[in-house]
């Protein structure tokens, strides 16, 4: 038998937030003639010290075991009274808030009557759900020190080395057969114009190098089951065809392949061979073979790559590995993939020759790269006079995607005086809609191109790019929104600023590890502002491009709060689960399975005619709860019983 | 069995708007439990023997220990008659289906009685009524006036007209479950008040049908596909009231391989049966590919079910949440 | 004393359903009119409407819990007209044979329990002793344990052939949910041996009890007991009865065939008219026309059930019951206008049911698994009869496409003796109460004339039953009350 | 005002995921956009909570309107999928609220996501709009 509730009641002015609004007198006088209430007072600001003092007095002068705090959403201070009541020796989940303030004095603020009596309503439906909570007990489950990390970029790398470097283990996948990702890609970065490889080849050397990393390139995550402290990981691992303890990149299997296919890491500028190395720096430092191209792993078919290897290094049956791994938590950087804008017709991305994307300049400008550092348009490899900067494709827009890039305005000036620097003659216009120069240091570097190097900046969006089928030169037509006068003109190279969009691979990622996307398509964070790096799967952090539009600076930050989030899940060697799980009553259960499939988390499963839920891994939705026809489950701090006590009073009667 | 020498428990079986299947039941049972009926005496039922009423009213209140009514109350005798057994008995038991929650004549709460007049006094084909004479609650016949009792717009169950002790569903209830009963009482080894006395948990439990994990979609109707008499029917996509129900009756329809339909009533722990049928149905019912689905998809599914009331309600619409249709909506 | 009294028969005990019965004395206190009234309704036929016309079987049972079995099947005939199948004969014969069973058990359980005492306790004994434990008194416990062996064994047949022996579920549109295995035809044919015998003996009893009884006997044939009117009931192909298939044949109180149709035309033939008082209506023949509560030609009155069946049928196929029949109509003149004579009617159907019961479980086809026919048709309109314990009953059902129920019309078979049930109220009543003298024997023996015909209210009023609570108002001139009995 | 004082105003309740719509909600106060202030809210996890007997006891308890808020379709829960959950057990209640006489339009399911205070806002002017233009809850009167 529950005690008798002894409910305190506690108004917030919150300044004159509320009380600005709502006649806290009044209300006050309302409150305390609701049941179970044993002590109701106001004050300025509960989440104060003195405010939360008040409360600790009266729970022991007034024996209090329940507590409803009137203020503001439950999604800010929920948890500093909670901490209260617990101190105090009252059950935490004892406590109840009303949402008079996001939900009343500021969405009804010129009509204070209404206010005051949507204030009563909501306290006197807080107050009757307290007498129906129950006690609960935070679950614990053991947690180890081992993280997965999937993706291999700057973000994965820079989480791995902190994990690793704190001493825990770290299992490093990664999709392609190098580490490095979009950033290795990059000749130099904004604003401080260093070398985009001369940072990242030191840490891809250590993340290899070091003993706490186990790296798996080539490999992709494709199974995860479990929960925080015990998820069960399967890596499905593609054979490279060659030994990386034997090659010694020697490059004499290049030379004889007979296959050439496009290179993606130079934004299919160049070619390579169906054996290759990604880029010479590459981590592991192997050649790989790509079976869709090969002829035929056969010498049969081919197998010049085999005769040619001094080192013995090929291996045409090797095979793909399925690898299983268990780890306690796992961190999720898989970055992104630039916009591809072959879709949008203005442009003619894909039919006019001379109309590149900023990454394929990116590359040219890269002295290792398919121009060894010259800049040329494909048309006719000559060099560029005049070289235009189209903004926001794929960002901004209705059409494709509504959210900012983030990083298109600094790239477009970066590479804008790059090519200043080499051609002082070049004319270099950049068409955008506003520049968002953000960053430390942006605005100075953005400043200095326009008046140092004289880039030349035009606002306006450009409507159309059409090709004098000729000479191959382009006009782009836009309008020039400061003057108001649409303008047209010639130019031989136009470079899209395309934007940065979700890999394919994160929905696979999203199914597998069931942690929400956006509208946007990348992954969401548990409170936008309060959790940036935790998703709502405990255990699971993201960090990098993965979450959104990001530089490099902010990527590595995010990734080394992950890293030290993952640190704060791992250290103490146990972790507390919420204890808003559901539970089955087994008297009434009758195993009909209606529940079984309905569970997003698989946290139900059939134990001889029962179900049964995994309270681990349940995260208490409560879709079982409804659905069940038994009325046979029970959502902790969210029964039918504590909903039911506040629909009854939800209508004033 | 209980001691011979105590005294025989007085047992008075009352009814109101029922169909007598209960009766019945009580019949089969005694027929099957002779020794059972041993130990009680039935002091008053009007179906089976010749009593007066005054024997009834003469008795002093409290003195008949147990009554099974069975029916639901329908009219302003029926409810005269409750009240009246209401007081006698120390303990009352609702009986079967319509007692506890309405059974399916509760179903006439989806109309009132000026609509059920029209389709029984004029509408329906056979009737040959120009002037729309009605049956009226009083009418002088050659100078005498003969009294109809007044047909209430709403069936109601027993515990919503008076106070209930214990509650014994099914349609009518299974052998079994009144033997226990009748076992409890004469042993004195009842639950606490407001008990129905049945296990609390679903029909599934009950059912030897192999199940598996629920997803649905396609619904079939019981005239269209022949079911499999292994399998679960929802498996099968045939609607069964099963998962809602409280077991108890020995899965008997299933057996007969007809999916169930609720006549025991929900558990304790659900407050509406047909809410819940809702709930459970629309979570399976297109499971599959839910978020490849659009709006329109959505409404073709669950156009499949042509009757949720009818069917999720067959036997309980007058103890739901609602109790019975609005009629008050132009 | 010179006052007009009514007396309120309310109600009748010992009948399924709920009723009453008033009598109105005149200033001699001699019988002026009679009514008997029931004062429930349900309304199935409104409710109804909006449900799946495949549920009707399953809903339509809870009409009547004494007679599920009639309308579970009336209703399911109805369904496959509606969705315009034929149910494998193999289905047909489950049904009818599962129908048998319940027949036996409906009519023993009337016989004993409910319309024998009268006769075999005697109709002035007191209430206390007039029900089935004074009859188990009178012929002996061991019968008694017989009788309940018998009810249990129709019970455990109905169970295996319906699912359920109180509201069957295996009848569905096109034909049964469950087909019947060796083992249980091999326990229905033993079980179906000893109802053979049963009957048998019930018969005998019937015979030793009321017609060797010459009381009964006389109160039998006594003209307060007779009623002239026509007579409908079902007969197969060859003009036999039938209990679950056929035409509709109606008879003149001379007994010349008038009228012989199939149940779907039944609209051509049968009326219901409504009167204030009742909530149940007067069905009448439509091409004779509804002339008030009287006997004889020109009185579209017309009469079902056993009594009935027997009256129409030009014998019964099963070579016992034949020559029950026989022997009946050598004792009594055809057609039989008797209303006691239901009762000897009923226990000769009794034995032709255990007959066939025994033909239908020995038909190699009952084991058969064709049970069912998928309706392919878009479902429309439909009628299904069957011939109930009591009488007639019709079940008629309209859908939209999607089969969903449109509109419903029910007519059971104590509808169709409602005329005849006032009228034998009346009659008997005006032979009983003479000089406003009033007793316990003569309330019973107006009863009597009610329970013959078994009525069930239950199914009468489709409308809730209940069974009918006896009450004796007597008022004076100036309708004060200044006598009551009651009875519930 | 007066004339106002006669105005049938709503008594709505609303069911919001904590997730999405109940974080819209907030939103809309923190942007300090102003709506009807006819609706009480509850908070739930997940719209999948929602149990149809719920809004049969809203409605009951005398709510002239039900609103039932989650997150966007298809991938927005953040439970995945409760929310489609919500979807299809809503349209069956439709059809069960037909057959009880109650009008479909007192129970409206609404997708509003964390970022959609101003939708919030106008989900619930419009909704007052529609309950008030519909009339009181026939089943207050009982």
């Amino acid at each position: 038998m529950p005690e008798q509730p002894k409910v305190g009641v506690y108004l917030c002015h919150c300044g004159t937030n509320i009380a600005g609004v709502i006649d806290i007198k009044k209300l006050l006088a309302y409150v305390e003639t609701l049941p179970n209430v044993a002590v109701a007072r106001d004050y300025t600001y509960m989440c104060s010290d003195p405010g939360q003092q008040l409360i600790r007095k009266d729970i022991h002068e007034y024996k209090l075991n329940r507590v409803v705090v009137a203020a503001c959403s439950p999604a800010l201070h929920e948890p500093t009274f909670r901490k209260i009541l617990q101190e105090e020796g009252v059950s935490p989940y004892f406590f109840e808030m009303a949402n008079v303030r996001e939900q009343d004095s500021w969405v009804h603020m010129k009509n204070p009557e209404e206010a005051l009596e949507i204030a009563k309503d909501t306290v006197r439906m807080s107050v009757a759900r307290t007498a129906k909570l129950e006690q609960l007990e935070p679950k614990q489950v053991k947690v180890g020190k081992r993280a997965l990390i999937i993706g291999g970029g700057i973000s994965g790398i820079s989480a791995s080395l902190d994990l690793a470097n704190a001493g825990f283990t770290v299992h490093l996948v990664e999709k392609s057969p190098t580490i490095g990702g979009r950033m290795a890609q990059l000749d130099k970065t904004f604003p401080t114009m260093d070398c985009s490889s001369c940072i990242l080849t030191p840490k891809m050397v250590s993340v290899s190098r070091h003993p706490n990393i186990k790296l798996y390139t080539y490999a992709e995550v494709k199974d995860v089951q479990g929960f925080i402290g015990n998820f069960k990981v399967k890596v499905l691992q593609k054979p490279k065809y060659v030994d990386e303890k034997k090659c010694t990149v020697c490059a004499e299997c290049v030379k004889v392949c007979p296959v050439e296919v496009p290179d993606e890491f130079n934004a299919n500028l160049s070619w390579r061979k169906a054996i290759y190395i990604p880029f010479p720096q590459a981590v592991p430092p192997s050649y790989v073979l790509d079976e869709e191209n090969c002829l035929g792993l056969t010498p049969l078919a081919c197998g010049k790559c085999k005769e040619a290897c001094e080192p013995d290094a090929m291996n045409y049956d090797d095979a793909p590995k399925e690898i299983e791994l268990d780890v306690d938590t796992i961190i999720v950087a898989t970055g992104y993939d630039p916009y591809d804008p072959s879709s949008d017709q203005e442009y003619n991305y894909g039919f006019f020759q001379n109309v590149v994307t900023s990454l394929e300049m990116e590359r040219m400008l890269n002295a290792s790269g398919p121009t060894s550092g010259k800049v040329l348009r494909p048309s006719d490899l000559k060099e560029p006079q005049r070289v235009v900067y189209v903004q926001c494709v794929g960002s901004r827009n209705e059409r494709t995607n509504l959210y900012c890039s983030r990083v298109c305005c600094m790239y477009a000036v970066k590479q804008a005086r790059q090519l200043k620097e080499k051609h002082p003659e070049m004319e270099v216009r950049i068409f955008y809609i506003d520049i968002r120069a953000f960053g430390k240091g942006f605005e100075e570097f953005y400043e200095k191109a326009a008046r140092d190097y004289g880039v030349l900046f035009t606002r306006g969006r450009v409507a159309e790019i059409l090709e004098d089928p000729k000479n191959r030169n382009l006009v782009v037509r836009a309008e020039d929104t400061l003057l108001g006068s649409p303008l047209e003109l010639e130019t031989d190279l136009v470079v899209l600023s395309v934007g940065i969009t979700p890999t394919v691979e994160a929905d696979e990622i999203h199914k597998i590890l069931k942690i929400p996307t956006g509208p946007d398509g990348f992954f969401s964070e548990a409170h936008p502002k309060l959790r940036p790096v935790d998703t709502v799967i405990d255990g699971v952090l993201i960090a990098g491009t993965a979450a959104g539009p990001k530089d490099i600076p902010d990527a590595v930050a995010q990734a080394k709060a992950a890293a030290s989030g993952a640190v704060s899940l791992m250290a103490p060697g146990v972790y507390t689960v919420e204890p808003y799980y559901a539970l089955v009553d087994d008297t009434i259960c009758g195993g009909c399975g209606t529940c079984v499939l309905l569970c997003p988390y698989q946290a139900i499963s059939m134990e001889n005619k029962r179900a049964k839920i995994n309270e681990a891994l349940c995260k208490g939705c409560g879709v079982c709860a409804s659905a069940c026809p038994a009325g046979a489950i029970k959502p902790n701090h969210f029964t039918d019983e504590q909903v039911i006590s506040q629909i009854e009073q939800a209508i004033a009667k | 069995m209980r001691a011979v020498s105590q005294p025989k428990l007085k047992l008075a079986i009352g009814l109101g708007a029922t169909c007598s299947g209960c009766d019945m039941a009580i019949v089969d049972l005694a027929e099957k439990l002779t020794d059972v009926f041993k130990a009680v005496d039935v002091v008053f039922w009007p179906t089976a023997s010749d009593q007066k009423l005054e024997e009834l009213e003469r008795l002093p209140d409290g003195s008949v220990d147990v009554c099974f009514y069975h029916g639901s109350i329908a009219n302003e005798e029926n409810k005269e008659i409750a009240e009246l057994l209401r007081k006698k008995a120390k303990t009352m038991i609702a009986f079967g289906a319509c007692a506890c929650h309405g059974g399916i004549p509760g179903l006439a709460n989806l109309t009132t009685t000026k609509e059920l007049f029209a389709t029984v006094y004029k509408e329906t084909p056979s009737t040959e009524n120009p002037d729309f004479k009605q049956p009226s609650i009083d009418t002088t016949v050659s100078g005498y006036s003969l009294h109809l009792p007044e047909k209430f717009d709403t069936v109601q169950c027993l515990h919503s007209c008076v106070n209930v002790d214990y509650f014994l569903p099914g349609c009518p209830p299974e052998v079994p479950l009144v033997e226990k009963a009748i076992e409890a009482i004469t042993t004195g080894k009842l639950p606490e008040k407001g008990a129905t006395l049945a296990p609390n948990r679903i029909l599934c439990d009950e059912c030897p049908r192999e199940r598996q994990e629920k997803k649905i979609s396609k619904i079939f109707r019981i005239h269209q596909t022949i079911p499999d008499q292994e399998k679960c029917f929802l498996d099968q996509g045939i609607i069964c009231s099963g998962p809602s129900t409280r077991m108890g009756c020995g899965a008997k329809c299933i057996a007969a391989n007809m999916p169930c339909r609720g006549c025991m009533g929900p558990t304790s722990k659900a407050l509406d049966q047909g809410a819940k049928m809702i709930a459970s149905l629309g979570s399976i019912l297109g499971l599959e590919g839910e978020e490849s689905m659009s709006e329109d998809q959505v409404k073709q599914l669950v156009d499949q079910i042509k009757d949720p009331l009818g069917t999720f309600y067959m036997f309980t619409l007058p103890s739901s949440i609602l109790k019975r249709r609005n009629m008050t909506q132009k | 004393m010179q006052e007009t009294k009514v007396i309120k028969i309310d109600p009748i005990t010992r009948l399924e359903g709920h009723g009453k019965i008033h009598i109105l004395l005149n200033k001699s206190g001699n019988v002026d009119e009679a009514y008997f009234q029931v004062v429930e309704l349900r309304g199935f036929e409104k409710f109804c409407q909006g449900r799946l016309v495949e549920e009707m079987p399953n809903i339509t049972t809870r009409i009547c819990g004494v007679c599920p079995w009639n309308h579970h099947l009336a209703s399911a005939k109805a369904t496959d007209a509606v969705y315009k199948v034929d149910p494998p004969e193999a289905a047909k014969k489950i049904r009818e044979l599962g129908y048998c069973a319940f027949f036996i058990h409906d009519h023993a359980i009337h016989f004993y329990a409910l319309g024998g005492p009268d006769f075999i306790v005697g109709p002035g004994a007191s209430p206390q002793e007039r029900n089935i434990a004074g009859v188990l008194k009178k012929v002996g416990a061991e019968v008694g344990s017989t009788v309940l062996r018998a009810l249990k064994y129709a019970h455990e047949i109905e169970e295996m052939v319906g699912g359920r022996a109180i509201h069957p579920v295996f009848a569905i549109p096109g034909g049964v949910s469950k087909p019947l295995s060796d083992s249980d035809c091999t326990k229905i044919h033993e079980m179906g041996k000893f109802l053979l015998d049963f009957s048998k003996f019930t018969v005998n009893t019937f015979e030793k009890t009321v017609l060797q009884t010459k009381r009964n006997f006389d109160l039998l044939k006594d003209d307060m007991y007779r009623l002239k009117t026509f007579y409908m009931g079902t007969v197969d192909a060859k003009g036999k009865m039938n209990l679950y298939d056929g035409d509709l044949r109606v008879i003149d109180p001379e007994g010349k065939t008038f009228a012989q149709f199939k149940p779907s035309d039944y609209l051509k033939h049968v009326s219901e008219h409504v009167e204030p008082w009742t909530y149940l209506k007067f069905p009448f023949l439509k091409n004779v026309g509804w002339n008030g509560l009287v006997e004889g030609r020109n009185s579209g009155v017309y009469r079902v059930g056993p009594l009935a069946r027997f009256n129409v049928a030009d014998g019964i196929s099963t070579p016992l019951a034949q020559a029950a029949y026989e022997q009946m109509f050598a004792t009594l003149k055809r057609p039989a206008h008797e209303t006691l004579a239901y009762h000897w009617a009923r226990v000769i159907e009794t034995l032709y049911a255990s007959e066939r019961l025994l033909e239908l479980v020995q038909d190699p086809e009952v084991k058969s698994s064709k049970i069912r026919t998928i309706p392919t048709a878009t479902p429309e309109e439909g009628v299904g009869a069957v011939e109930a314990p009591r009488g007639t009953l019709i079940h008629h059902y309209k859908t939209d496409p999607d089969g969903i129920v449109q509109g419903v019309n029910l007519i059971v078979a104590t509808t169709h003796n409602h005329a005849g049930i006032c009228m034998s109220v009346k009659k008997a009543a005006q032979g009983l109460i003479k000089r406003g003298k009033v007793d316990d024997e003569i309330l019973n023996m107006v009863e009597m004339a009610v329970r013959a015909y078994d009525p069930c209210l239950a199914c009468a009023t489709h409308t809730l039953p209940g069974q009918m609570p006896l009450e004796v108002n007597i008022y004076n001139s100036e309708k004060k009350l200044i006598k009551r009995m009651r009875r519930l | 005002m007066t004339e106002m004082a006669d105005r049938f105003e709503p008594q709505i309740l609303g069911f919001l995921c904590n997730w999405c719509s109940y974080a819209g909600a907030d939103l809309a106060g923190t942007s300090r956009t102003q709506y009807s202030p006819n609706i009480r809210i509850i908070r739930v996890m997940c719209s999948g909570r929602v149990d149809p007997t719920f809004v049969l006891l809203a409605l009951k308890n005398g709510a002239d309107g039900v609103l039932i808020a989650g997150c966007h379709p298809p991938s927005d829960c953040h439970y995945l999928t409760g929310n489609l959950k919500a979807r299809r057990r809503y349209h069956l209640l439709l059809k069960l609220l037909d057959q009880l006489g109650i009008e479909r339009q007192r129970v409206r399911l609404e997708w509003i996501s964390a970022s959609e205070g101003e939708k919030f806002a106008r989900v619930v002017n419009e909704f007052t709009e529609q309950i008030r233009a519909l009339g009181p809850n026939p089943l207050k009167a009982s």
